[in-house]
């Protein structure tokens, strides 16, 4: 009764070529957007989004600047496959929301995120609040000291305090290189700013 | 999503260069609204009037039904007959024409009230003012400017039409920073966030003795912006804005000193501006823009509070509304205390009090009302700054306290030794008939001026 | 890596274990100190008495001096002998051996005041309430302890010593929670950063129906810690502290409500505690500890406020100052009133008036002077919650007022229909005498008892 549900033969050719596109256009997006970098820890890769360009810039202008980069406190660091995992799952959902265009105009650090970052402040900073003396005679002192958020004092540390999309309109973070021919970059430029004048 | 990508990254490089070809003072909006047509689709949302907050919001809230008591405290004075919280920028030609503080002028019969009436209320005025001169513009009776003004506040009251940058354009700001011996030219970009508001949202006066039959628009500030200051000022010139109709105490009536009481709290001592809270940064589209639909930051916190407060939005509506709940509970006070003081002194001079006796009395009844008005007027002082709102209302109570008391003694040694009694004014109808109004009368007038004046003006200004 | 962290974490435990072989209640703080050096030496600098800032700091600063109107407003007790602004824990017991409010006692002559008054000044304390029970302690008059409670505060009033974690070692604290019902062994950690204050900076009064011979000590929460939840607490109860001696009004004596009104602040609802601002860390050789040597935030504001404000020192400082400035203004009218409302009851008293017609005035001043004393009592509150003090202050005034006005018309009524002259209080020693008090033979025989009974105590406590 049931029919094998199998293409029409017309079909071939078409899907041949569609799911090229499709795959060519997912190779663009991946290029286009610098997929690759995520993998890396360089800054920079967070203002491929130049909504990250606030974090960046205080960042940039923090004591951190000299000896952290994002993912230092972003993600977690206590193995190298629960980074991968958390940035992969973070990285999709920025991706995500960034091209649908749903990003809040002020950004709120989520729970787990909030949570890798304390981690990563103690990481770093673990002898300055660790009293060994303390420590022997009671190790629950030392994580009731770790359970508050470092950032509940440290307000400012390192983004400062106001945060928003707009917190930070001339500042000079590195913008991503065109990914477009010089030929066609020109192109677009002239024709926006058309656009704008209109 | 590529070319989502692609888009978004060209935003991150290119800025508007808008071609402006309006005149300088151009008074509608939606030509400006052209080259911006983000802020201005914005700015015309203050025409909404949907949101409610504890004591404010963007509806037209008539202060006399909440609060009875103030018909009495404004016995005498046009505020008695009619007073509502503001609403949208949108509305504030509507208001001026609905409001029965303006009377019904027709034919013969002008408005109780000057042309600098019009001065806060329309985009229409820099150009008037840039062709007349300020005192030229203030001149005649409010009906007069009726079919000239008929613009809502807008892009012209605030921006220069060539950078668009924050402009000041009205002279009494102006003015007012040379009494106090400062250059509003040199003041910071940050500080223009909030002197474009301080043009209007402020305390003023209309001075008599500038230009002869001008009622020129002045703000108090020669001594400094705080309440003393400027009441300093007004005991130093005589000034009253009118007598009292029950206890004949010469009353000084605080308007909107919004800026003013700003100035003392801790916000502007961090240097946020009018615009951080009322006109938050949005995006649209991947644009990022000043929001132009000035309201209460109740109904913005995720992008005003927020930017800067790390906090829940219901903590943050929380503290708002303790503030404002914290100082009405005393201003409340102060108002039961005025209306006493008030029908006191009245009784005082029914019972032949002579003016020796009640001076000093009617002296402490002015300073305790003004207090009481300096806190009420602001409908968002007690968030704006919540002590020194406080510190106003607690003074303005010794006041009314020292007065009241003084009396007392006095309708005693006039053989009356007992509590005055009051008239029920427990609704605004029967307050205001104890203010001696005939409201019924009022209201058919203003109708029929609404149905036959404004619709000429607005068809004389539909011509031009 | 992980070795690594291993290793110190073994090198950490060999390398000291510091024998904590001291008792659970030990009440000498340099015993503690052994194991703890860094704490103990920033603790002992609670000696240290210069600090001074515009109304606090770290001496002991002669309140009846500053504000003599204080003399009178605490005529009939003990306050109006003596009170001064604390200074640093360390003085704790020297401050109450050298106040003229807990007398002379001294072979047959006993203290006025029970062993009550002991509980919050010393870390012997826990010692012996763990001992005897809380009733037991609290039992009989101020001088039988002399000998036992010489300790000032100190680590066993607040820390476990087996883990050095913080612990509430009071038992009033504890039954106030439970008369709130809530539990205090379920706080956050947080919580107990203040709650540890909150064992002595708070509110309390002496109850004598809960063991017969016994003033129970009593934080007044069980309908909760705002000044209204607490007045009817008392009034429910009946209860007054002393009768005034001018007015014969029923008074409350409000003392240091540090904790409640701080309850009501912005810093307590953004979860910042008492700990944070008065203990901040400190870092010395590349260890991050609390700072023991507890005073006004004002002379650590590097480590304690700009730790969260990123503000400049000296606008921190005005912040400050400018809050305690706008509350005290009006404090100080508050006082004037109250001043005069019980020399005019005195006189209305002279001049016959009846139980009858004076029982709702005296009712008025309890609670007029009941929130002037709330606001007075904490020295911090005018910075740990200026809007609640404001509040408080303005409702005073209020109070004060319909107590004058009433008794304005009262004395009318007796035929005095004058302002009531006032006696010259302008000094600490002419209001004292107003209050009717012989300072000369008071100082007499304390100087006394300070030569004679206070070394026979320490002599004991030191054979011990
Ligand atoms: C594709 C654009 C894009 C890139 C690249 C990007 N982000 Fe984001 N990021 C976003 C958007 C959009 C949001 C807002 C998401 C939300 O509010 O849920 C966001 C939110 C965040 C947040 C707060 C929300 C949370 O998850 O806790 C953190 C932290 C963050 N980004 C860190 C980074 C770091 C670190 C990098 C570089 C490794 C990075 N981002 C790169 C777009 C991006
Ligand atoms: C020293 C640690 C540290 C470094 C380095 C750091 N961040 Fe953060 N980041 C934080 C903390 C802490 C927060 C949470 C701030 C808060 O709660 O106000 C945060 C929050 C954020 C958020 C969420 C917005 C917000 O305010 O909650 C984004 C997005 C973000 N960081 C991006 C970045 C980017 C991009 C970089 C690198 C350029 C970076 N961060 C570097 C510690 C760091
Ligand atoms: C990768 C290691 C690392 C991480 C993660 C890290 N820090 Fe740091 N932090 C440093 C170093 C290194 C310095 C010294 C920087 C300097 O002064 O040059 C520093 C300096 C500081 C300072 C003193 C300077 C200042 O900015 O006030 C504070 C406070 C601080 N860190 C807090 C934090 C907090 C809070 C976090 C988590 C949100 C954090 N750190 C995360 C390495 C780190
Ligand atoms: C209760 C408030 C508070 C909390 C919570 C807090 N800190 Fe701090 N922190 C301070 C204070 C106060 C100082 C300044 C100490 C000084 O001046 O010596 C400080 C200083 C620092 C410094 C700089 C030290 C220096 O010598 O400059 C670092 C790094 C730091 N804290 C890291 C952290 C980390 C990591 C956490 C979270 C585990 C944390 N802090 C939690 C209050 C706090
Ligand atoms: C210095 C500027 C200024 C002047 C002059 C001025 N106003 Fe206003 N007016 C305002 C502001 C600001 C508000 C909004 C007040 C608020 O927050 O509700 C307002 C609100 C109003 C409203 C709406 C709310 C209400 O009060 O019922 C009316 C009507 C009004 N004004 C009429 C007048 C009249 C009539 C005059 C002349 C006597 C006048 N205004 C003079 C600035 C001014
Ligand atoms: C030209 C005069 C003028 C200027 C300039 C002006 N206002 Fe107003 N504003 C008014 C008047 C008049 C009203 C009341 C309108 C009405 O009720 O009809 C008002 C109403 C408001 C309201 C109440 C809105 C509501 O929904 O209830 C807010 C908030 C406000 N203004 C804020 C501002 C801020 C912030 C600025 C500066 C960025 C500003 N205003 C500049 C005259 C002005
Ligand atoms: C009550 C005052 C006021 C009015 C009326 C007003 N603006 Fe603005 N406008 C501002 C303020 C404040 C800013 C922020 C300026 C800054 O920070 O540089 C602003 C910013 C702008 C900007 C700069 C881009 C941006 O969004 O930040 C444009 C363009 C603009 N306004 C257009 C308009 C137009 C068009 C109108 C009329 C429809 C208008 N404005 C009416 C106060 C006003
Ligand atoms: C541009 C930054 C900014 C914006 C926007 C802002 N605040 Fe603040 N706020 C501050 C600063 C700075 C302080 C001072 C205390 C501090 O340093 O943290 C403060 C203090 C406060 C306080 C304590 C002061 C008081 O009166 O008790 C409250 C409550 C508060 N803000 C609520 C709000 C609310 C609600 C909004 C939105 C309507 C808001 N803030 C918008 C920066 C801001
Ligand atoms: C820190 C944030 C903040 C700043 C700065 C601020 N405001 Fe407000 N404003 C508020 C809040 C919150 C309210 C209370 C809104 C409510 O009750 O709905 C308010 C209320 C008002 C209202 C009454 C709104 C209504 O619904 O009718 C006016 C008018 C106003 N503000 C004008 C100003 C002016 C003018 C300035 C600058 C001189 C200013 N504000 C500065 C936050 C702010
Ligand atoms: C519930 C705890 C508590 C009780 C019970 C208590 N005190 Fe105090 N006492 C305090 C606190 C807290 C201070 C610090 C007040 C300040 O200056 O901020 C203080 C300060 C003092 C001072 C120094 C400042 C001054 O007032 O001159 C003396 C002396 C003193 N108390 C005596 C007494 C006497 C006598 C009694 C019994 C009637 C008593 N205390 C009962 C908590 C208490
Ligand atoms: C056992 C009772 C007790 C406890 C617990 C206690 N205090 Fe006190 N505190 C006092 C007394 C008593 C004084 C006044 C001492 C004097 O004047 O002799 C005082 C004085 C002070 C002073 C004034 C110091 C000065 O230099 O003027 C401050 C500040 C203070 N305490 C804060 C705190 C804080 C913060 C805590 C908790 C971390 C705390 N106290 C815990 C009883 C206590
Ligand atoms: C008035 C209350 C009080 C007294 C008295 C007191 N402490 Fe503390 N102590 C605290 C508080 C609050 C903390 C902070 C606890 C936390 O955040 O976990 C603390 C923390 C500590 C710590 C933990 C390490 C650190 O520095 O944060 C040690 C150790 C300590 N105190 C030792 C002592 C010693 C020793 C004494 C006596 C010399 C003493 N304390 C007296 C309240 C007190
Ligand atoms: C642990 C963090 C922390 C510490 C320590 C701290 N503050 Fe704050 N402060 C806050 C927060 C959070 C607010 C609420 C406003 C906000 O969200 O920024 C605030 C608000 C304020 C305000 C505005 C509230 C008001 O009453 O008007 C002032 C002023 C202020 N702080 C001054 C100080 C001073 C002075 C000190 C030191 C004695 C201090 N703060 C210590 C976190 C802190
Ligand atoms: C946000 C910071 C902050 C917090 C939280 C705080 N205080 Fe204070 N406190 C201050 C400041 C600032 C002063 C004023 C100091 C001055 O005038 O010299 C002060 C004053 C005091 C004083 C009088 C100090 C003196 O010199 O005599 C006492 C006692 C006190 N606080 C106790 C407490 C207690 C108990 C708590 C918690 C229930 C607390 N404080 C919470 C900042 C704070
Ligand atoms: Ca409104
Ligand atoms: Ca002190």
């Amino acid at each position: 009764m049931l029919e094998k549900p199998s293409p029409p033969s017309g079909w071939k050719i078409p899907v041949i070529i569609a799911s090229g596109i499709f795959t060519g256009l997912a190779l663009f997006s991946l290029y286009i957007s610098r997929a690759t970098s995520y993998l890396g820890d360089n800054p920079e890769t967070c203002v491929n989004c130049h909504i990250m360009a606030p974090q960046y810039a205080t960042w940039y202008h923090s004591a951190h600047r000299g000896k952290t980069n994002c993912n230092d406190c972003h993600v977690p660091h206590n193995n190298v496959f629960n980074k991968y995992f958390f940035k992969a799952k973070d990285g999709l959902r920025h991706a995500t929301i960034f091209s649908l265009r749903k990003e809040p105009q002020v950004i709120f650090i989520k729970e787990a995120g909030a949570a890798a970052v304390q981690k990563n402040c103690i990481r770093c900073h673990k002898d300055l609040i660790t009293d060994s003396r303390l420590l022997t005679v009671n190790t629950e002192i030392v994580s009731s000291r770790m359970e508050r958020s470092c950032t509940d004092c440290h307000r400012e540390t390192p983004h400062g305090r106001v945060n928003s999309l707009s917190a930070v309109p001339w500042a000079r973070v590195p913008l991503p290189e065109s990914p477009l021919p010089h030929w066609l970059n020109g192109e677009k430029n002239k024709r926006s700013r058309k656009q704008n004048r209109n | 999503l590529a070319s989502s990508i692609i888009e978004r990254r060209a935003e991150a490089v290119f800025a508007y260069t808008p071609l402006l070809s309006f005149s300088e003072n151009e008074p509608n909006s939606r030509v400006w609204g052209e080259a911006f047509p983000r802020e201005y689709s914005s700015f015309l949302r203050t025409t909404d009037t949907t949101f409610r907050s504890r004591y404010n919001g963007s509806g037209l809230i008539d202060m006399l039904e909440e609060y009875p008591s103030m018909a009495i405290l404004w016995a005498g004075y046009p505020f008695s007959k009619d007073y509502r919280q503001g609403r949208g920028h949108q509305h504030a030609i509507e208001d001026i024409r609905n409001t029965l503080r303006t009377g019904a002028p027709s034919g013969d019969t002008p408005s109780p009230l000057p042309n600098t009436c019009w001065t806060c209320k329309s985009s229409n005025v820099p150009g008037l003012i840039a062709a007349e001169g300020a005192a030229g513009f203030y001149r005649g009776t409010w009906e007069k400017r009726g079919a000239q003004v008929t613009q809502p506040i807008g892009c012209a009251d605030c921006h220069d039409s060539r950078t668009m940058n924050l402009r000041i354009t009205r002279p009494a700001l102006k003015e007012a920073f040379e009494a106090m011996g400062r250059d509003i030219n040199s003041v910071s970009h940050q500080e223009m966030r909030s002197l474009v508001c301080a043009q209007c949202h402020v305390e003023y006066y209309f001075n008599k003795n500038i230009t002869p039959d001008v009622q020129y628009l002045v703000f108090p500030w020669k001594n400094g912006t705080t309440l003393e200051e400027m009441e300093k000022y007004y005991d130093d010139l005589g000034f009253s804005d009118w007598t009292h109709g029950i206890s004949r105490a010469p009353m000084l009536k605080a308007q909107h000193p919004d800026f003013e009481v700003y100035l003392t709290g801790t916000h502007a001592s961090r240097g946020v501006s009018c615009a951080d809270c009322h006109m938050p940064f949005i995006s649209e589209g991947g644009q990022k823009f000043t929001d132009h639909h000035i309201q209460s930051s109740l109904n913005s916190i995720s992008r005003s509070c927020q930017v800067c407060h790390r906090e829940e939005t219901s903590r943050l509506v929380a503290d708002v509304y303790q503030r404002q709940d914290k100082i009405l509970e005393n201003r409340k006070i102060l108002e039961d205390m005025l209306v006493k003081c008030h029908f006191e002194a009245g009784t005082a001079w029914e019972k032949g009090a002579t003016e020796a006796q009640m001076k000093e009395i009617l002296n402490y009844i002015r300073k305790a009302q003004w207090r009481w008005d300096f806190a009420a007027a602001g409908h968002g002082n007690s968030f704006h700054s919540p002590v020194e709102t406080g510190r106003i209302i607690a003074s303005g109570i010794s006041m009314a306290a020292e007065a009241r008391l003084r009396l007392s003694r006095l309708l005693a040694s006039l053989g009356s030794n007992n509590e005055v009694l009051l008239p029920d004014i427990s609704t605004k109808e029967k307050a205001q008939s104890a203010a001696g109004l005939n409201m019924k009368k009022l209201n058919e007038e203003k109708a029929v001026f609404l149905k036959t004046v404004v619709p000429e003006w607005d068809k004389q200004a539909g011509q031009k």
